[in-house]
């Protein structure tokens, strides 16, 4: 089997000015916050992040934000880190906000190959405007396309040597949905076990999806 | 009694035995601790969660285990956990018998604001617009007007909306109203207030069931 | 908790001619033998089948075609069951052939509220003929619309009272998207468990779907 | 050796370290017999396994564990099982690394005719046409001609197409052709055939490459 592990530093490597990444986590549950240090010590900047949210103060996301160096965000709400809201008001970040289900959607289809899905949500909202309407049976649809990005930052809470992730409680989120969508996938966990200790029925996300399992010192 | 339990009470009996669940934060957070006792209700967190049950005491408390508001919470024995995917196909697929939202604004097409003040706060629909656009039914809880007496029952919302048309009734601490094709109908009032009080109070033109009853404890002024 | 729990015969009564049934299963494994033991003993006849495939001979869903009362399936391959083929050579049975991952994609969207899925599989052949072609960012694909049901008959290798459902192995296949895709969902499985015998995370259909577990004797 | 071992000998060179593969029914799931043992790939089943190993022997049989064509089989210690959706969210998101698959017909653009003989033969596509449409290598493996001597590598395809111009490879027991935009081209023959005799049994129009090589044993007349 392929060695897949490698170390902080090596995963810092993988950044680069203007890219996209999804990290996945539900207000820090779920969030690979060795790799938001990754990052944050990459000195990356003008990047856009793909996640449900920008997490609360201090953790995971957050973290980012006030680094500052990001150019825009992707997110469903921005509501619990009041920083995300000031920068967006004063014209130094650029959000855009997003349905949560629809946001979950996009992403299933950038890892799926679908070239976009048709959701009820936000018709006749802002949501709807400059998008295409797609009427099927007497209803009126949005076409909602795919999201990728250049690298995802997954978590779980276990990993094994071939990648495969098993999440714990509600840490699941946003994870294996990123794990598909992206060029390059990192992943953490908060246990490294071998091979044969996630049963293959419990798997959440094959492990064929993780290109790099990162561990810390 | 204060307001918002006035409200979270009477919300909390339009959940019946069985119903599938979702209810947002705030006001619709406190509904669960009202249902009555021989009422089982199977709760959702759009985080992942199908069977919550109650804020972890710090015993019980587990970081993996947080509902939408990232507070830990317990889960019931028959609970299971899911992705985001799942959740929402859940919440979009007609899954859920009933959510209970907050509102900023709703009007009385059943058009709800409730996650944006342009240039104000602007803190993002959540889940909020897939709940609405798929729940089977959709319950508002606000309080009757916001600070200053500011209308919030409106004829037509003002700010940009969460959900066009997609509310079936409101409650208040003032008033319980029922959104029909025809409009918006007050089905209850608060014990002690009378029906010309409550149009005062809301801009949107309502009619008043004939078999119009009273709720909650009697307001006192 | 509502007791969910109903005996084959009461199960019989849920069937009526002329219905759509969806059936779990993946050339009979993870197939409900004992629900296709419930429409042939219901005598219901001009039904409409929506499911991976016919079986083999003698096994699931081959089973309500040598019985000869189904009007139409809906099916990726009817190449494991000769009968199929024979019938709608004879023109006795309505067969619609649909890309298996087109099937999921469908029973996905009937079960998820979406109003459809753009995909590429099928673009340029016969499966297009009829249907909307979509571009997005340069890309053609055709439109594929919901799939539901009046009824969907799910088998897992666990289930609790709740309805909760486990599946080993390969077992799972199309169970848990039917499970979300039909009007009334019954579902049987290999071994009836207590309410917290399936992990929480483990759990790979909840049981809200699930409107009836049926047990036989 | 029989042409159907000739084929899925060669295929098997395609075949890279760490590669996710997908093999059809028929010669494609011979290939897995004859990958070198420095390559480890990693097999999918669209039935729903990630890290299929081989047959099940008759100790090692679970009815649970099914291929696609519905025989037991093992699965490596690093397997994982899925539902459908899933599985086919892999097969086209472009996350197999290759698929090999047989064909009726296969034409000098890509197109392939693997699913159907209208009024004879409808077994239908089963997972073909998402496993063209999504796999980022799509190699064909086939006899060069059917039975009695017909053509099977064609100017373009005649029967229903289960594929538009996906095809990147075609092995046959006599040829090795790339699908270039240019065309075909003949990147390998078997050794002991003439290019004139590869063209004889050809309907498509196909170049040489000034890099022919020869592979296989040689053919016995």
């Amino acid at each position: 089997m392929i060695n897949k592990i490698i170390s902080l530093e090596e995963a810092q490597r993988h950044f680069c000015d203007g890219m996209t990444i999804m990290i996945g986590g539900f207000l820090g549950n779920g969030t690979p916050e060795l790799l938001i240090d990754a990052i944050l010590a990459s000195g990356v900047k003008d990047y856009t992040i793909i996640a449900n949210d920008t997490a609360l103060p201090e953790i995971g996301i957050s973290r980012l934000i006030a680094d500052q160096k990001a150019k825009k965000v992707i997110v469903s709400h921005i509501g619990t880190n009041p920083e995300t809201g000031r920068q967006m008001g004063a014209g130094e970040l650029e959000v855009e906000l997003v349905p949560q289900g629809t946001l979950a959607e996009q992403i299933r289809c950038g890892g799926s190959g679908l070239g976009g899905v048709l959701t009820a949500t936000g018709m006749n909202t802002h949501v709807a405007e400059g998008k295409r309407v797609i009427e099927v049976d007497g209803q009126n649809y949005l076409l909602e396309t795919p999201l990728r990005a250049d690298i995802a930052l997954i978590h779980g809470s276990k990993i094994d040597p071939f990648g495969n992730l098993y999440y714990h409680g509600t840490t699941r989120n946003f994870n294996p949905l990123m794990a598909m969508a992206a060029d390059l996938v990192l992943a953490t966990a908060d246990s490294y076990v071998n091979i044969g200790e996630i049963k293959a029925e419990d798997v959440a996300t094959p492990g064929i999806f993780v290109d790099y399992i990162v561990k810390g010192d | 009694m204060d307001a918002r339990e006035v409200i979270a009470r009477r919300a909390a009996l339009e959940i019946k035995d069985g119903d599938v669940v979702n209810l947002g934060i705030g006001i619709p957070t406190m509904v669960a601790n009202f249902i009555p006792e021989d009422v089982h209700a199977v709760f959702q967190s759009e985080n992942g969660i199908m069977g919550m049950d109650k804020m972890a005491s710090p015993e019980e408390q587990n970081p993996d285990i947080v509902n939408a508001g990232a507070a830990m919470v317990t889960v019931k024995d028959y609970a299971s956990f899911f992705d985001s995917a799942l959740s929402f196909a859940i919440i979009r697929g007609g899954h859920l018998d009933l959510t209970i939202l907050g509102a900023l604004e709703i009007d009385q097409e059943g058009s709800l604001a409730s996650h944006i003040i342009p240039g104000k706060m602007v803190p993002g629909m959540g889940g909020a617009m897939d709940l609405v656009a798929g729940a089977k039914k959709v319950i508002v809880v606000t309080t009757h007007t916001a600070r200053g007496d500011a209308k919030k029952i409106l004829k037509t919302c003002k700010l940009p909306l969460t959900a066009y048309k997609k509310v079936h009734k409101i409650v208040t601490e003032l008033a319980v109203f029922d959104i029909t094709k025809g409009g918006l109908l007050l089905i209850e009032k608060r014990k002690g207030v009378t029906v010309d009080e409550i149009r005062e109070k809301t801009e949107a033109e309502f009619q008043v069931s004939h078999d119009l009853k009273d709720f909650g404890p009697p307001l006192q002024s």
